[in-house]
């Protein structure tokens, strides 16, 4: 049911039923910020901790198609998506998920969308040249606008430059680069940021060809200097939307950054009358059961 | 004399071809008639339209009647299901279902509603036996009828129609696909069974209609030419196209 | 009068060299085709033994009888239990194909003994078009549509469904998924039965009904079987719409059809891509397993479609 | 009496094949509906034959603004906002991949939209017009117009801006082309690998084999074996095996259709080599011992008699084939990639109809309608094979 | 008088079953020479092995000799295609290729390496005739054989066997799924086909044996219980066994 069935069906809502617990898979990065802004690090990686019959869905769109077919789910989703799911997004500790609340630090359920560039260019300086000025791109007035356009929650300051003031730095933006590829992938949750960020930057590069292979975060760092990095499906510059593991993903210093935010938002079905706000103390017991029906919340 | 069936007028249509041509004639009980002619005149047809077989071709159109035991068996109301249980068929090639020999014969009595088990096997053995098969078979009526060799198979059939106790059997050329030794058998077979049923035959072979059977028709083209007591026909036919196909050097 | 061309002794020869050269020839494509599983078994097996070798994971290794006998589904840092997903696999799949077959089977009867030919035609040619609908369609439908179906009826029994998404939607999914299949192979197979047996049978006074079940059907059952082995087995090697209906239970086994469920297919594409190191090793142990139950589960059907092919 | 139970109990059984096969095709026919119903909205022309990329355009205008005031022409929705100091009429729309954007809906002949210097290439122009989507501004006070904002934010911004920094707006993309024209390639690439190997295997088996070999049993299970294997392996196989081949040979990276097409040949290899062997069963004897009394060597025999007398079955084959190759995604994913492209190269990559419809609904928003207008059109495509893939059978077919 | 084929202690078994035992006989040539007795008695393997058709058969094991034309025809380096040229077959059941009519007389020669289409056409022609079937098939030679009639079809059978210029055909029962009037021409057409060819006939019809045949061997359980002219065979048997085959009801 979608928004035009909610008023038929609001009067159903069954406040005895059964919470029914949606979350990701435990790779996901949207999950790890989730479990962690909730105190409940411990079941990232555990599903053994979580309430018996919670649903693991594999990505955020399933998440949302599954918690708008079902009134008495609770999911998480990227704060991106909200406005188009038609499912209701919860206040965290009673601040209302906003771009201004993440950017004050007020909302702390967040995760940071990373970009990672290779470290090895032997033989591909083009490449590198005009990877190198997109990434000096996406911290323009026009880079951090296009961003913002697509989702990315971010800080602007007057001291951002436009790109206009610093192109000048970049002597391979004035050639013509149509034959030149450069290939981008990682995070499929950062891919809209990443193709519109690299159309139009093409626009003001040479026409480079832009050549988009999103498979996943753990993609990112295998492909640009990880196992990957020499192999068919190799990259120039990827994208996570989680910290890169400090342990498994260390990239060579200066090769990597953070592109902006991303929250993470509390959502139950449309139907769902009961609550509009919810504690992290809340969350973590209907993941862990020990909250088990919604009138237990009303 | 009483007769099994009488045709009156028949024709009938396969789309636009004419295949049989006002076709009348008596088939009498508990005699063999015997249908003969070159290939292609209607013999099959003739002899499929007495059980209605043909009902499952498409685009055939049949007038004119036939009666089997005075009732016109074309009437809406007429139970071709129970005229088919009457007039069993045996065709040319044998082809007994992928079953055991056993379940080969109890498939009509079963289709019946026959399920009690010492019937069926009564009627499997009774069967067998009079098809003469029995004591060739009697030892492996559980393994599969498909093991048997083709004039086995093709008494299997006989049986298999016998087990219906039908009045009338119809058969297509059964011989045509069996060697002398097994030909032989089931002609035997075939003057036996006499005794108790109305059988019409189709063959090819001349002389397999000599030896056999009490009538003889003759079709051409669709037509009946002729049709009389077998000696009459092979001794002194009236037309003349009877004796030039009787008399042509086949045999 | 003879023709004067019968002399051409090198064209002879050209062909008997040939003829060696085919038969030779023929054994490469042959022991290519044949090859390709030797490769997949041995890249995929490299991978899934490694979780359970200290020597490439130390103290993070699998425990090879832990995994086999588990009934949850990954604790940090080593712990997967496959067992119950085995159970829940072969749980759904049975029930997918008790649905389907049948349903395949009359409508392969229907389609190619009952109805008239340009209606048959029409139909057998929608059967073959869904054949072709991408997985990932199904499941849409599957989420769209059938899981909506299974809450109410869950409602009806007073159950509580995740928004439909449980083992029954999976097993809606599935038997959706492998009907075009069956029902394909199943009407190539009635239609092969001999005309003859069938007049045989109606001669004998069986209505076409009883023709259709004790001759028809006998005579087709080989091959039918052989669409419903092929059905079982995409309904076993299926992933991406059994993952969106399937809901991924953690634990189990669960009988319950109104639970979620998991199976092989879905654990091996969750989160395949976003995952690194042990977690995605794993996924390969998962693929040798289901490999492993689908060789199986093919040689038991073969085994018993040779003892139901016995009389034909 | 008897007769009458039985005609009862017929036409029960009659009425139950009747209504379960119904109810199956129903379902089946319900799945037809549905994803006719999602999709047509979005199918046109233009879906088929557009890019999916969309051309960006990057101008500016320093100018000073001309105080005249432009008229919004009276055809204009009421959901439509109209600057009329630019003459430019603007409105909130979704995309084919439903996301929001801001649709240029009208720009005035004279105004300097219609006419704008390009900020990129000196001299030349860039020209908006209807149809187009407008992006991102930045105004010449450094404020900034984003299209998430929405069409009424845009126009209240136009209306005090007095120049522009730099303006991008692209031509509407998300076209499937590429993905449309890639699958055909991959059909053809994958049939001209897996048919010649496939009845070549086929007639190894059937003509040529020794029987009772072991050797030959084991060669044959090992072929059946491939049938069982989930899609999902078959493209990790592809993307260790095939890829690096295929680079190393043609000197591209990364997957491409040629890799993608050796994976899927691997996939219908046993489709192809079991219904070339069913068919070959079915020939009779009868053509093989007179070819062969004839004084036909037994490969004349097989390659002029047998093959072609098994076109018919062989074609089937072929059809069932590009069902699974159109149909394939799982395995497509890892052995050729999930870029989607315009210009289709068969050493580069691309990606497939499936592919497409799997990221569409991966993505961060799934969105079934485009997926669903993706699936008609390769119904329709199948559909096209089908019936002509029957027509030649019924041609060939003596 | 020249001999066409010498069968000298010829040995035949199908795995552990004996198909032949100990034949010796000489075939002679531009005659027709007929092979009768009852089903199962190995008349078709006796043929088959001439051209070494059973080659094709698993688990056949062959001793004794034939020879052709002074060969030892299972001669290690004995060309067995050559020999099938040389030694052309007509089979039970006419089994025209699924081609044109054209196509299936000319594959013969193509096979043989002749590609030049004015040359094909010639024999195409020439075998039609020498079959007796050019005049029915004249305008059609581009459509497909199997829309022929059974008859037309096995005499295309044979104008296909004769394109190949053999010495020798051998023909397994070619008239017995044929009618009575097509049964005819191709009798008329083998004593046609006499003049140019030796001839080797097996057939089940006891008549068409002695209208055809210039020698007779009759089989019986893999042996040659007598081989002599035809006339001789039919009027004054040496063996009582024969006599009882012949005489016996079957025609
Ligand atoms: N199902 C059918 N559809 C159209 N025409 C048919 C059909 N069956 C038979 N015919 C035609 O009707 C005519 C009579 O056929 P029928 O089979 O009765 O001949 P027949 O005397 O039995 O021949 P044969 O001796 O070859 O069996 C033939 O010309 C035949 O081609
Ligand atoms: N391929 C085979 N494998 C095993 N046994 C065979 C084979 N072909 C024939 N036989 C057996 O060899 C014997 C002789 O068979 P053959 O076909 O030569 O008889 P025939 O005289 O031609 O009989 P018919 O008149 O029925 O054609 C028979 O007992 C038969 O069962
Ligand atoms: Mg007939
Ligand atoms: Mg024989």
């Amino acid at each position: 049911g979608t928004e035009d069935t909610t008023t038929a069906t609001t009067s159903s809502f069954d406040q005895t039923s059964l919470i029914k617990v949606y979350t990701r898979d435990t790779t996901s990065g949207t999950r790890e910020a989730f479990f962690k802004g909730i105190g409940f690090s411990d079941a990232v990686e555990d599903n053994a901790l979580l309430v018996s019959g919670y649903i693991e869905v594999d990505g955020n769109g399933s998440m949302i198609s599954s918690v708008e077919g079902d009134e008495y789910g609770i999911g998480y989703i990227s704060l991106s998506s909200l406005e188009d799911s038609g499912l209701t997004g919860l206040s965290f500790e009673g601040v209302e998920a906003t771009e201004a609340n993440v950017l004050n630090d007020t909302y702390n359920l967040k995760r940071p969308f990373m970009y990672m560039t290779r470290s090895d260019w032997t033989g591909m300086e083009t490449e590198e040249a005009i990877v190198e000025a997109f990434v000096a791109y996406m911290s323009t007035v026009d880079g951090k606008a296009t961003i913002a356009n697509n989702s990315g929650i971010l800080e602007t300051s007057t001291s951002d430059q436009l790109w206009d003031d610093i192109k000048d730095n970049y002597d391979v933006c004035s050639l013509n680069n149509e034959n030149v590829t450069i290939r981008f992938g990682g995070s499929t949750s950062v891919e809209k940021i990443a193709k519109a960020l690299s159309a139009e930057f093409s626009a003001k590069c040479g026409n480079f060809i832009a050549d988009h292979n999103h498979t996943g975060s753990g993609d990112a760092y295998k492909r640009v200097q990880g196992s990957e990095s020499d192999g068919a499906n190799y990259l120039h510059i990827g994208f996570a939307s989680r910290s890169f593991s400090t342990e498994t993903e260390v990239g060579a210093d200066g090769t990597y950054g953070q592109m902006c935010w991303d929250a993470v938002v509390v959502v139950v079905n449309a139907d769902n009358n009961v609550i509009t706000n919810i504690t992290a103390e809340q969350v973590k017991k209907i993941y862990a059961g020990e909250i088990t029906t919604w009138s237990q919340l009303a | 004399m009483e007769n099994a069936f009488t045709i009156n007028q028949l024709n009938l249509k396969y789309g636009e071809k004419k295949a049989l041509d006002q076709i009348t004639m008596d088939i009498p009980k508990n005699q063999i008639t015997a249908l003969i002619g070159p290939s292609g005149c209607g013999k099959s047809t003739l002899l499929r339209t007495l059980n209605r077989m043909n009902d499952l071709i498409d685009n055939v159109r049949i007038d004119g009647d036939i009666r089997y035991e005075e009732q016109d068996i074309f009437a809406k109301e007429y139970d071709v299901i129970n005229l088919r249980t009457k007039v069993g068929m045996v065709f040319q090639k044998p082809n007994p279902f992928p079953m055991s020999i056993f379940d080969n014969i109890a498939y009509g009595p079963r289709c019946q509603g026959i399920k009690d088990r010492k019937v069926l096997q009564e009627i499997v053995e009774r069967s067998l036996i009079n098809a003469a098969l029995y004591d060739e078979v009697k030892d492996r009526l559980k393994e599969s009828a498909k093991e048997l060799s083709g004039g086995q198979q093709q008494r299997l059939c006989i049986a298999r129609a016998i087990a219906m106790e039908p009045d009338v059997i119809l058969m297509d050329e059964p011989t045509s696909a069996l060697d002398p030794i097994a030909t032989a058998k089931i002609e035997d077979l075939i003057l036996e069974l006499k005794k108790k049923y109305t059988i019409v035959i189709v063959t090819h072979n001349m002389q397999q209609a000599a030896r056999i059977s009490d009538n003889t028709a003759f079709l051409l083209m669709g037509e009946l030419i002729e049709y009389d007591k077998t000696d009459i026909i092979f001794s002194n036919p009236k037309e003349t196209k009877t004796e030039e196909y009787i008399t042509g050097r086949f045999g | 009068m003879k023709f004067p061309i019968f002399k051409i002794w090198d064209v002879k020869k050209k062909n008997r060299f040939f003829d060696k050269l085919t038969y030779t020839g023929l054994l490469i494509p042959t022991i290519l085709s044949a090859s390709f599983v030797v490769l997949i078994i041995l890249f995929i097996t490299e991978r899934g033994v490694a979780p359970f070798l200290p020597s490439q994971y130390g103290d993070l290794s699998v425990n090879f009888l832990r995994f086999m006998t588990g009934t949850t589904w990954y604790i940090s840092p080593n712990i997967y239990g496959i067992f119950f997903i085995v159970i829940n696999t072969l749980y759904v799949v049975f029930l997918s194909a008790l649905l389907a077959v049948p349903v395949s089977v009359f409508t392969a009867l229907f389609i190619a003994k009952m109805t008239p030919k340009p209606i048959s035609g029409f139909f057998q040619t929608v059967v073959e078009l869904l054949a072709a609908i991408p997985s990932i369609v199904f499941g849409v439908f599957g989420l769209g549509v059938i899981t909506d179906v299974v809450k109410k009826i869950a409602t009806v029994f007073g159950m509580q469904t995740a928004g439909g998404i449980s083992a029954l939607s999976t097993v809606l999914v599935l038997a959706i998924m492998i009907m075009p299949t069956v029902t394909l192979l199943s009407i190539t197979a009635i239609k092969a039965v001999n005309r003859d047996m069938e007049n045989n049978s109606l001669a004998l006074g069986a209505t076409k009904i009883q023709t259709l079940f004790k001759v028809t059907l006998v005579s087709a059952k080989s091959g039918i079987f052989a669409g419903i082995i092929l059905g079982i087995g995409r309904a076993l090697g299926e992933a991406t719409a059994v993952s969106m209906v399937a809901g991924n239970a953690g634990t189990g086994p669960d009988f319950n059809i109104f639970n979620t469920t998991r199976t092989l297919t879905s654990t091996m594409l969750l989160g395949l891509k976003e995952t690194t190191g042990l977690d995605y090793d794993i996924r390969f142990s998962v693929g040798v397993v289901l490999i492993i139950v689908i060789i199986v589960t093919n040689l038991l059907l073969n085994a018993a479609k040779k003892r139901i092919g016995k009389f034909s | 009496m008897k007769s009458r139970k039985r005609f009862i109990t017929d036409k029960i059984y009659q009425s139950l094949i009747t209504l379960i096969s119904l109810i199956g095709l129903v379902i089946l026919i319900a799945v037809f509906v549905f994803v006719f119903n999602k999709g047509s909205s979005l199918l046109s022309w233009d879906l088929l034959t557009g890019d999916y990329y969309s051309t960006v355009y990057d101008g500016y205008y320093d100018s000073e603004l001309t105080t005249n005031l432009f008229v919004a022409p009276d055809d204009l929705d009421s959901d439509t906002y109209f600057s009329t100091r630019w003459g430019i009429a603007l409105k909130d729309d979704l995309d084919r991949e439903g996301h929001d954007y801001i649709l240029i809906v009208y720009v005035d002949t004279e105004s300097p939209l219609a006419n704008l210097p390009d900020k990129n290439n000196e001299g030349e122009m860039v020209y908006m017009a209807s149809g187009q989507s407008l992006d991102k501004i930045i105004f010449s006070d450094n404020t900034i117009m984003l299209s998430s904002k929405g069409a009424e934010a845009a126009i209240s911004q136009f209306e005090s801006a007095t120049g522009i920094k730099d303006i991008m707006f692209t031509t509407a993309g998300k076209g499937i082309r590429g993905s449309l024209i890639t699958t055909m390639y991959l059909i053809i690439l994958t049939l001209i690998v897996a048919l010649p190997i496939g009845i070549l295997t086929a007639i190894y088996l059937h003509e040529f084999a020794p029987k009772n070999n072991k050797l030959v049993n084991i060669l044959r299970r090992m072929v059946e074996m491939l049938t069982g294997v989930p899609s999902i392996i078959f493209g990790l196989l592809g993307a260790a095996v095939f890829i690096p081949i295929v680079s190393t040979v043609t000197g591209t990276e990364g997957g491409n259709l040629i890799s993608g097409s050796l994976t899927l040949a691997v996939i219908i290899l046993p489709v192809i080599i079991s219904s070339t062997e069913e068919t070959l069963k079915t020939i009779p004897d009868e053509y093989r011992q007179a070819s062969l009394a004839l004084g036909a060597t037994k490969s004349q025999t097989t390659f002029k008699v047998i093959l072609k007398s098994s076109a018919p079955g062989i074609l089937s084959a072929v059809l069932l084939s590009i069902g699974r190759i159109i149909g394939e995604s799982a395995a497509l994913i890892y052995a050729i990639g999930t870029s989607i492209k315009d210009e289709i190269i068969v050493t580069e990559r691309s990606t497939s109809l499936a592919v497409h419809i799997w990221s569409v609904m991966s993505g961060e928003t799934p969105n079934f309608e485009l997926a669903s207008a993706i699936s008609i059109i390769i119904l329709l495509v199948v559909f096209v094979m089908n019936l002509s893939v029957k027509m030649i059978v019924k041609k060939i077919s003596y």
